[in-house]
């Protein structure tokens, strides 16, 4: 980042009133900047003129890191990238690295792949939920959202022992297999948690106050959306039906009967009931893989201690919780990836911000801010 | 839109474009003669529907990464002598084809047809300089900025080409593979 | 669940034979109970370990050697059963726990005891009345002069509507907290009290974190203009107090009976805003400057819908004096329907919720909290407080939140009066009656601050200007039509 | 006009359905625990901090090379003529580097394993020395760390509850 943020700020004349304007840093400590994210805001009154975000507090040169370490070793490192949903960062590493050696992957093991993404998704669209709650000034969904994601977060424990880091998607398959009392729980969490998707309807989607606040709010037309290169559903809120898993399926989305949910106008409400629809759309989905779930190893036979690829390029992608995360990833032949370029679609999501705040009240900053979703782990690696 | 088709149809447009040795699984992948051709092929692109531009990233294949780029910190271990490092090394691959260049990748997508096209273009390691996109496509801006930071790559035309991800007393560019740490003030 | 852990230590019992990939001694630390006495069993240990490369054929390790966990868990009870925590399991058995029922039993019991204690008291102007008598014959005894009585009986009067706002501070913020984390199915404060089962739902929290907040440090940051910067809790406090002056705690019960009562409480409780701004201004912060800048726009344009919302009860009852409001809602329609004002059609509702919404804002509690707004200007005007200076802004808004519940019980819920014209309730004392409609107002506050969102600062204007001010308005109108035909 | 009477009126149902919920949920018993009074067991697949036994490790650097943060380091023991055996003179785990990633317990060919992720997720340290937790003969599954001031090994001090659970071991 540059110091132009910095810059002196040329006051300007409006009706003979001379007014100042005024550089207020948001962030990197703020409590809803969701992270290390700061935000260099000019504004005027409650009205801003310049927004420059700038990132990279948390830049831990994952790239860099992939370099030297053994194919099996980065999963772990995926996990680091976007902490409140790392299924599918496993998953898209997963698929890069499998799509370079050519294997398969059994298809219970895909199956299991499919319900813990959907399962991630509806934790981090929970977080998100009840985040933006906050933002808006509604405490009590916050918690709800959190008793519900502890649920949640209980099952991937019991299933893969880790609770945000998980480690369980592997090269060739998944970590262990699932267990009928998972399932049984699994099931359980489903019936508990759909009447609770009503309440949050009532609680906030259509309170007038939070309509208020968030409809309308940071329209992004379609094209806008296209050209900042937005995905997930901050595209989708703009009514493009962009999505990886309908686009380009992987592990066996094809099959499965689910639809996408798009917004009318782009705004911040639209995003955020494209957000708390796809909970119900991952539901949908959960219960099918669960009533056609195959049996079978979990785990590809032949998976090398230390897998060397042959030299070659690969480019996975999956539609992970914040929009389309996507992994390139180039071999030598040797036990570490020569390269490994991760799409971030945070860091994108992010970028729009620049142009999208000017004209903003400063209330409406938290409001974009916070229907963006992004996590600051991923926008930074 | 089979692969074929896709670059039927590019090549009836631009002929000198040609398929990469190096095909990205599962995706065409077609390589830029001069990096000329760049915005013309990107605005065509965009015409015909790939309006999505998905990545812009570059891949040095001067060779395997130096190891002096990592802050190698020794495991304090009572049971070690004194600053032993760890293990990690990274070694030549025979028969790579390592070379001072830059590989430049952009990935376009078009969501009416379902494609996805890859462009290539491989550009001279010293001085790597391409055309900017970001007047094209305004999710370049920031793409870009990432990997003149991480990679030292100009872009021609990029009204904000600063640092974005990497601390501004950083020296060189970390994804570069002869990068080498210079010890700063905050290193022990 | 218990026999778990046996299972798990005897899993490698049988599988510990068939692999066998060295000769394992018997490990010895195995009746080590804790980790400190592992160390002390060390050398224990050490003698089968020099020992292994003899061939002794003993049987497998018979146990994994694991100090007994028991001894560790006088920290707490382990729960064992993860499941039992997930909500559906709790949602499907609410009465079934002891603890609940035993809360429920407690609540009653404590309604049902202070009903009996205000029985017994009865209306407490009498007793006012003797205490007044007692230090007027004592002042008479002693040869003081005249005037002495009042000075002492203002300054006993003044005393108690002290200790009102600040024993209201520490009781409103621990029911807040209890109330907001039963909303949000936590419990609250558990522990605060006394650590020998006295902690009655952390009963004592409040007092504990004021004995901390005057503890703090002081911290004035150095931008900030030093003595406005002091003085502006200052500010903001007295007015609230002063606010009290002429609030209504029961029948004949107020520290002063003025007979411009209302507009006195108004004219005073629009003075914090300057110290408001004063806050805002001083610390040297932006977020602070706006925040004030927020304040004193909210809390100037509340007022006038707080203020035109009463006309009607004013109009009704005919007087500006509180006791008089209250005395007006006496009585009962067909001996059924008590007479308060929230009872007559449309008006009293509507002026009761415009009164409860201005209330609200005029607090700045959520939705109307744009002055702290803690999501966008991280605390608002008091972001660069701390310790007592920041408490002193705590206690003002709860203050306000009891003058706002006051108010509201006396303009439209008919004062001190009985809801229910039967014998049990009719005697309860007002002062009693009172207090129970002050709270169930207060929870009212609580409640919608935490259920609601917060408004956009042009919304807020919005909703004030363009909705609660022409409704008020056309509450007044219909008041007066009720006054011409119906209440002549 | 009838649309803003029809709009006020849908509005202060919302918010009074709103009101509803919360209320509701107020007459309902917590799901909270109460932590340092009560605590959760995990699950038993829960990747809690690291234990390690030197009687089964055969020192086979399995779980130096799976760990993919080189936290774990050790060294062969040697017999009275000095040829390396398979046993381990001494392990040690960086915590401070510790991904709990499980990689090193996989990896882990003796039965069994020899090191293992227990139950304990109360994993506090108070110095920075004790987040190298080590292993030398007849110390504790928990290890001990080494005070670089004092020169000799300890009892970590900030562990607080490692044996509260007994751990999975298999």
């Amino acid at each position: 980042m540059s110091d132009s943020a910095l810059a002196p700020i040329d006051n300007e004349t409006i009706g003979g009133l001379k007014t100042d304007q005024m550089f207020i840093n948001m962030g990197p400590q703020h409590p809803s900047t969701h992270g290390v994210l700061r935000i260099a805001l000019t504004i005027e009154g409650e009205i801003i003129k310049k927004a420059i975000p700038d990132i990279g507090y948390l830049h831990r040169g994952t790239e860099k890191l992939a370099e030297v370490r053994g194919y099996h070793h980065i999963v772990v490192m995926t996990d680091r990238w976007d902490y409140v949903s790392a299924m599918p960062n496993n998953l898209v590493y997963c698929l890069a690295v499998e799509r370079l050696m050519g294997s398969k992957v059994p298809p219970r093991a895909d199956a299991l792949r499919v319900i813990m993404c959907e399962l991630n998704r509806v934790a981090s669209h929970l977080l998100f939920f009840g985040t933006y709650g906050i933002d808006t000034g509604a405490f009590t969904p916050f918690l709800y959202a959190f008793r519900e994601r502890e649920m949640v977060l209980d099952l991937f424990e019991m299933l893969c022992g880790a609770r945000l880091t998980y480690n369980y998607i592997r090269l060739g398959g998944v970590m262990t297999d699932a267990t009928p009392e998972w399932i049984a729980r699994l099931k359980e969490f489903i019936t508990y948690f759909k009447p609770r998707l009503d309440e949050y309807d009532t609680l906030l989607t259509y309170n007038p106050i939070f309509m208020a606040r968030t409809k309308g709010v940071g329209r992004i037309s379609a094209a806008d959306a296209v050209n900042w290169g937005l995905s997930g559903p901050n595209l989708r809120g703009s009514g493009v039906n962009y999505d990886v898993r309908k686009h380009d399926p992987y592990c066996g989305y094809e099959n499965y009967d689910f639809s996408v949910p798009l917004g009318a106008e782009g705004s911040c409400w639209d995003r955020y009931f494209c957000r708390v629809s796809e909970m119900r759309e991952s539901l949908k989905i959960i219960e099918q893989a669960l009533a056609k779930l195959p049996e079978g190893p979990v785990m590809a036979t032949g998976v090398a201690k230390v897998p060397k690829p042959a030299a070659g390029e690969a480019y996975a992608h999956v539609e992970a919780s914040r929009g389309e995360l996507g992994i390139y990833l180039v071999s030598d032949g040797g036990i570490s990836p020569f390269r490994m370029h991760v799409r971030a679609p945070s860091f994108m999501n992010l970028s729009m911000l620049e142009e999208k705040l000017i004209g903003m009240k400063v209330a409406d900053v938290i409001a974009v801010l916070g229907s963006i979703d992004i996590v600051l782990g991923e926008v930074d690696r | 839109m089979t692969q074929d088709e896709l670059f039927a149809k590019i090549q009836s447009q631009f002929p000198k474009i040609e398929k990469a040795a190096i095909q990205i699984k599962d995706y065409l992948t077609v390589r830029l003669a001069s990096k000329d051709d760049l915005i013309p092929v990107a605005k065509w692109l965009k015409g015909i529907g790939f309006d999505y531009l998905d990545m812009v990233t570059a891949t040095d294949y001067l060779g395997p990464v130096d190891m002096k780029g990592y802050i190698r910190q020794a495991n304090f271990n009572p049971f070690l002598p004194e600053g032993a490092t760890p293990e990690i090394e990274s070694a030549p691959t025979a028969g790579f084809p390592y070379r001072p260049a830059i590989d430049h990748l952009w990935s376009f997508v078009s969501n009416a047809d379902k494609a996805r096209v890859m462009v290539k273009l491989e550009t001279p390691r010293d001085g790597a300089s391409v055309p900017s996109l970001a007047a094209v496509f305004k999710t370049a801006n920031w793409q870009e900025r990432e990997n003149f930071d991480l990679l030292g790559i100009n872009y021609e035309g990029h009204q904000n080409q600063t640092k974005i991800l990497t601390p501004d007393f950083l020296q060189g560019h970390p994804l570069r593979k002869d990068y080498v740490h210079v010890k700063d003030r905050f290193d022990e | 669940m218990s026999d778990k852990h046996d299972e798990k230590k005897k899993k490698p019992e049988a599988a510990a034979p068939a692999p066998a990939p060295a000769p394992v001694p018997a490990p010895a630390p195995a009746s080590a109970p804790a980790p400190v006495p592992v160390a002390a069993a060390a050398p224990a240990a050490g003698a089968p370990a020099a020992a292994a490369p003899k061939p002794a054929p003993k049987p497998a390790p018979v146990k994994v050697p694991l100090p007994d966990p028991v001894l560790n868990r006088k920290n707490g009870r382990l729960l064992e059963d993860r499941f039992a925590t997930w909500p559906q399991r709790i949602f499907d058995s609410k009465w079934s726990r002891p603890g609940y029922q035993l809360g429920a039993a407690m609540l009653a019991g404590i309604f049902l005891g202070l009903a009996l204690f205000g029985g017994l008291i009865g209306e407490l102007a009498p007793w006012a009345d003797k205490l007044y008598a007692l230090i007027g014959s004592f002042v008479a005894a002693k040869g003081l002069p005249p005037l002495t009585t009042d000075a002492v009986w203002i300054a006993i009067k003044v005393l108690i509507v002290l200790h009102v706002i600040l024993l209201n501070g520490l009781w409103s913020i621990w029911w807040e907290r209890k109330i907001s984390a039963h909303i949000q199915s936590r419990v609250g404060p558990t522990y605060a009290g006394s650590p020998k089962g006295w902690n009655f739902h952390g009963w004592a929290q409040t007092a504990i974190d004021g004995i901390k907040l005057l503890l703090k440090e002081d911290i004035t940051p150095a931008a900030a203009d030093q003595w406005v910067h002091a003085l502006a809790p200052a500010i903001v406090i007295v007015p609230c107090v002063i606010a009290f002056a002429p609030v209504l705690f029961g029948r004949e019960m107020a520290a002063a009976s003025l007979d411009i009562g209302t507009l006195y409480i108004f004219a005073f409780a629009g003075i914090t805003v300057i110290g408001v701004v004063m806050a805002g201004w001083a610390s040297g912060n932006k977020y602070s400057l706006l925040g004030g800048l927020r304040a004193a726009a909210q809390i100037v344009s509340y007022e006038l819908p707080r203020g035109f919302s009463v006309v009607p009860v004013l109009m009704f009852a005919g007087s500006l004096d509180l006791s008089v409001i209250a005395d007006a809602q006496a009585g009962y329609w067909h001996g059924i329907v008590p007479r308060w004002f929230i009872f007559y059609p449309v008006v009293g509702q509507v002026g009761f919720l415009i009164f409860l919404i201005a209330s609200i804002a005029e607090t700045n509690r959520v939705p109307f909290d744009i002055p702290e707004a803690e999501s966008e200007l991280v605390g608002g005007f008091h972001t660069e407080y701390s310790g007592m200076k920041w408490s002193i802004f705590f206690l003002t808004e709860y203050g306000y939140v009891l003058l706002g519940s006051f108010l509201l019980a006396t303009f439209f819920l008919g004062g001190g009066a009985s809801p229910i014209n039967l014998a049990p309730f009719t005697l309860v004392p007002s002062w009693l009656w009172m207090l129970g409609k002050a709270m169930l107002m207060m929870f009212t506050f609580l409640w919608v601050r935490w259920t609601l969102p917060r408004f956009r600062v042009d919304q807020l204007m919005d909703f004030c200007w363009k909705f609660l001010l022409p409704w008020s308005f056309a509450n007044i109108l219909v008041a007066g039509l009720y006054l011409a035909f119906w209440l002549k | 006009m009838i649309e803003y009477f029809a709009n006020v009126y849908r509005n202060s149902k919302a918010l009074v359905q709103g009101h509803w919920i919360t209320l509701r949920y107020m007459f309902k018993p917590a799901v909270t625990i109460h932590y340092p009074d009560e605590k959760l067991v995990p699950f038993e697949k829960f990747r809690g901090a690291l234990l390690f036994d030197e009687n089964t490790c055969i020192s086979c650097n399995l779980c130096v090379k799976a760990c993919p943060s080189n936290c774990i380091a050790l060294e062969n023991a040697t017999n009275e003529a000095g040829k390396k055996i398979a046993k381990v003179a001494w392990y040690s785990i960086d915590f401070g580097k510790c991904n709990f990633c499980r990689l090193c317990e996989e990896a882990c060919p003796t039965k069994p394993r020899s090191v293992w992720h227990s139950l304990d997720y109360e994993v506090v340290f108070v110095k920075r020395d004790e987040m190298v937790r080590c292993w030398k003969k007849s110390f504790p599954f928990v290890g001990k760390y080494f005070d670089s001031k004092t020169k000799e090994f300890k009892d970590a001090e900030g562990q607080i509850n490692i044996h509260d659970v007994a751990p999975r071991r298999n």
